[in-house]
């Protein structure tokens, strides 16, 4: 779960990182009232889950509380990326004399959390891994060792920080980065840019903050930090139903057990020249209930134009899922075309099932490349 | 031989007594699979189905001679039962639970992996060696035994590339589902370097999907170390940037872990790539032939 | 450092685990209010850092707040073990059904936390060990891998506890054991007995604790329980001037450098047919400061008659603390007999200083034995 | 040969400006001990008495491949050095600094002895091979090269029998001083039985004290696996139960861990333990002429 800039500035403070002051608004009048308590200048900032903001002009800063709502409302509404600004953080300004990176991540090749540190900040991190690596200094955690103060040293040393407050306050926010990235079960923690003002005082600027969405049961306060505003209608559909769902941009529907299935059926309609509307996977489910809920979600989706159900049975068996779907039509009507493939476990059973009840908008295919290729046909 | 599961397979399943576990452990018995124990803690002593229950794996291990175990519990206590089968003396624990932690695992990862334990999963269907056993929730009838080695991070793909391969009269040595999460016990490098020794194994298939480099990792292992053919299928061409496909591991963070770069690398590593789960049993078959 | 019992529950109920609603008294009045604030009955118990209270008549019930008073008065003052009661724990007097045992101890043999825990609870658990070994589980935890809850299920099903509720409570207990154990950096937890009562409650009902001294630094609130009453007089005065002193029996006073030097010394006084009066190092130092700390701190026990000053120069130079006696006994006037014994580093030095100076009551000898020998004849 | 430091010691010092740092790793310099580096944190790039100064181990051992590290900084940065130590690739720690919280160096102990590294102390005077390297504060000059391996967990009562020794003609192959701490890195089984491996050493001396079990342990190690004949001292036979006595590790806890029981159990393996220190410096001197 990626968190908003203001969330995980929120965790740091929590962890002892030195962040700017701010408010969270959700309207111009209240970035004026937010810009005067908090006393001018002040920066607005769009609050997206995705980068580029400057760029796009969701920063902005503002002398005044009436600058303060007059920026504020040139960027609520703004679209960056297919994200619409609904949420603005307005915070105190700050004067920045440098600019660092600094970010902890969860780095699956290695199985250890991966420290990157450079004093070349505020700019993209792959740029610099690509064309300067020598000034930027990386450093893995044992998670059994666990973190450090040394770690710390080799990186404020080896990215050649020179002036010992600035060190030290480096080292001590490196250390409360790890302890953040520990209690919150993250998956990213990055600060950038990790600034240092003309005054000499370190604070993290920004905030990139991922959590493990398998450990969000054991944090609820951040669990309840998800804004289902920023996901498409769909998705917020799906979660709270239980469906496991990606909105896409296509047209076919895709309904599958298995997320590799699912996926490798994404990739098979797009190999038959057709766009896959989502990624729906039933799970080890099958029954009409499961199949109910995932339909809802994906016929929600206005594009959708057909719907592929594309079943290996496994444990999962398909006369179960046959009368899975057939109950289901039952209980909703649709009269967009389906497209069926069943195999595996008792795929003649259900496709018999099926044949059977012979519902006029339904195609039963043998193969996974022929029902992908019916569908493709249908969704045109 | 095979790998991982076989005759010698004492098989433990820790939350037997549990709806899963007991339906998929009744499953790999019935399949031939030597189940010696259950456990449950505040059960020990009772039996369920004809298998004895003990309260520890430790107890189990002590009275039963187990040496794999299988883990149903519940994510939350995954971790624990882990390492409880690690620390009673287990030698290979199979983890289908999902929904396990990232940062749980990566301690258990560090801490199992100097003893030289074999963890398959979490967030996995298993392993099943056809003919010999079973452990997990894999259907042993859709596979038949054979000379082809399947290793895959998900289940009802790897199902649907093991019944192409039957429809083609081709059958498995064993087939290994490592799981779909970030950080999983086994990787694609430990599991076929075990098909590579195992003299059962003729030909490897390894069924990969996006996110992390661990299919890149394995090409330049396969080129480097392994002597017999490898072919792959790649799951998820049409996935999207920053969006998690279902398994918690399938996500492309920024421009790593795409369906494309995996299939570039392997590629140049000499493994041969379908496009599809028909095409890629396809060219099995056709080096199946040559061999 | 050892913890008074009403100490080591302060650290448990912050632990999280169950004891009994108490209060500390200094007077019999105070027990009485105690009694009075919590209902009686209550226990009202002595408070020492030695064990054997209960067959000293350290502990009584009592069914009244006057009872309580007068149980009180008959404590305070009571010699156990040589330790006087100045301090007393009144508590809310539990009913037993089942007395438990549960120890977590830092072992240093296998360098790893050592668990114990046997249904056969309030007896000596050495007993158990040695006779019955069977009914005593026994677990060492991997300190990298940490607590996990299996192992307090070991523990419990391995000790045969068979009642579901004192299972669950047990292991929640032993868990938090485990955290209190590392949150205070302790040598030994020992709750003796862990109670069941009547209606299923399973609380400490004593407690022994030890926290590391090196590690006391990082708890200053568990320092500050340091009880120096309780400490014989010298040591206290030791402990102010930071000497490294332990008050012993005999009439020798013994000074040295280095802790295993002391205590060799120590044993050849004893072959040589006298009594160390306490063991006194000097470590690295030597200079006057440090000697005349270390001679007060010896010569405040009035049992002592003969100091020994055995010093093996090695970084430690024989002729600075040859200096170091002479001013030392310049500014505080002993006239008890001082036998010297330098050797090592410039010892020959040292000597001819001594030598020079020639205080009547110091003897120079050539050698640990000779001057040990002479040293226990002076006592006499 | 010698053991743990010698002619191909390349020592680096943590906490090399610091007072006590630099006064004794100038006085092993002198020894003729290969000194290559220092570190503190935050004087990279100068150097002090001639010796570079680094901001971290890992400079150091890139800029100078030094070995052995020798630490030399206060109590609550001693265990972060060690680790630092460690991950730099230093093979040989040997840790002057006292007063290190046990449970934390019970977590280093752990960490590193998987690893094979070799940590000597903390609160330890350190090892000299005479002749060859002097690392830490034993004062050189009581000792001379000769065939007797010298392990103690004291450090003045180890000069008091080296002394005894010389004075009787006898020198030294290494002087090792372990450490009176409840962990520490190295005991004497570790050490004994590098001794027993090492040509140069023909006779081996144990000096013990009370607390722990280590010497019992060592004791049947030695009946066991040592060929060389095995002398020991003991301290602490006057000490009084539950009282630390200097040493932290000092200890009588109820009935174990007494000078009496540890003598006992040494000569039931078969060490001689002499009740002073010039008796056990006589008992190793009549075992040298049987030689």
């Amino acid at each position: 779960m990626d968190l908003y800039e203001f969330q995980g500035k929120e965790l740091f403070r929590q962890a002892g990182i030195p962040v700017s002051e701010g408010r969270l608004v959700l309207t111009p009048q209240e970035a004026r009232d937010a810009a005067a308590e908090l006393g001018c200048p002040v920066v607005v900032k769009a609050q997206v889950l995705t980068g580029g903001r400057g760029k796009a002009g969701g920063v902005k800063l503002a002398i005044s509380p009436a600058d303060a709502e007059e920026k504020a409302r040139g960027i609520f509404g703004l679209d960056i990326k297919g994200h619409v600004v609904h949420k603005i953080w307005v915070e105190q300004a700050s004067d920045i004399a440098k600019e660092y990176y600094l970010s902890l991540t969860f780095d699956r090749g290695t199985k250890r959390p991966l420290f990157m540190f450079t004093k070349e900040g505020g700019v993209d991190i792959e740029d610099v891994a690509a064309n300067t690596p020598e000034k930027l200094a990386k450093l893995h955690v044992d998670p059994l060792e666990g973190f450090q103060a040394y770690q710390a040293r080799r990186l404020v040393y080896g990215a050649g920080v020179e002036d010992p407050s600035e060190q030290k306050q480096i080292v001590s926010i490196i250390g409360k980065l790890y302890e953040a990235f520990i209690r919150f079960d993250a998956m990213l923690c990055e600060i950038n840019p990790l600034i240092v003002t003309p005054d000499g005082v370190v604070k993290a600027l920004d905030s990139k903050f991922t959590v493990d969405d398998n450990a969000l049961v054991k944090h609820p306060e951040i669990a309840a930090m998800r804004d289902l505003d920023a996901v498409p209608v769909q998705e917020r559909m799906a979660k709270e139903k239980g469906v496991t769902y990606v909105k896409l941009d296509g047209e076919v529907g895709i309904l599958g057990n298995g997320a590799g299935l699912v996926m490798s059926t994404l990739d098979v309609i797009a190999l038959a020249g057709g766009k896959p509307a989502n990624f729906c996977d039933l799970g080890g489910g099958g029954d009409a209930d499961g199949v109910v809920d995932a339909l809802e979600v994906i016929t929600s989706d206005p594009d959708v134009k057909v719907i592929f159900f594309n079943i290996f049975g496994g444990i999962t068996r398909c006369d179960v899922v046959a009368e899975g779907i057939l109950k289901a039509l039952d209980r909703i009507k649709l009269t967009m075309p389906i497209v069926v493939r069943l195999d595996g476990t008792n795929a003649e059973a259900g496709r018999k099932i099926l044949a059977d009840a012979a519902p006029a908008n339904l195609y039963v295919q043998p193969t996974m490349l022929d029902a992908a290729r019916k569908a493709v046909e249908l969704s045109r | 031989m095979a790998i991982i599961v076989d005759n010698d397979t004492r098989l433990v399943v820790q939350g037997l007594t549990g709806r899963e576990g007991s339906f998929h452990a009744g499953r790999n018995r019935s399949y031939g699979t030597n189940l010696v124990a259950g456990v449950t803690p505040g059960k020990g002593g009772t039996t369920h189905e004809g298998t004895p229950v003990f309260d520890t794996v430790a107890d189990a291990v002590d009275a039963t001679g187990a040496n794999t175990s299988m883990v149903f519990v519940p994510a939350r206590f995954a971790t624990d039962a882990i390492y409880e089968a690690v620390d009673a003396g287990i030698q290979t624990v199979i983890c289908i639970a999902e929904g396990l932690p990232a940062h749980e695992m990566l301690r258990v990862y560090n801490h199992i992996r100097p003893k030289g334990i074999t963890l398959i999963g979490p967030n996995c269907p298993g392993v099943l060696s056809p003919g010999k056993a079973n452990v997990g929730i894999i259907p042993a009838e859709i596979f038949s035994f054979g000379n082809v080695g399947l290793v895959s991070r998900s289940g009802t793909l790897t199902y649907q590339i093991g019944h192409e391969l039957t429809q083609l009269g081709l059958g498995n040595s064993s087939i290994v589902g490592i799981g779909g999460d970030p950080v999983v016990g086994s990787s694609f490098i430990d599991v076929i370097s075990r098909f590579n020794n195992d003299p059962e194994t003729e030909i490897i298939v390894m069924v990969g999907e996006i996110g992390g480099d661990e299919e890149e990792k394995a090409a330049r292992f396969v080129k480097a170390n392994v002597t017999k053919p490898v072919l792959s299928y790649i799951a998820g061409f049409t996935a999207p940037p920053g969006k998690t496909m279902g398994h918690a591991g399938a996500i492309i963070s920024g421009s790593s872990g795409t369906a494309e770069g995996k299939k570039a690398a392997l590629e140049a590593c000499g493994i041969r790539v379908g496009t599809t789960p028909t095409e890629v049993a396809g060219l099995v078959a056709e080096v199946a032939k040559s061999l």
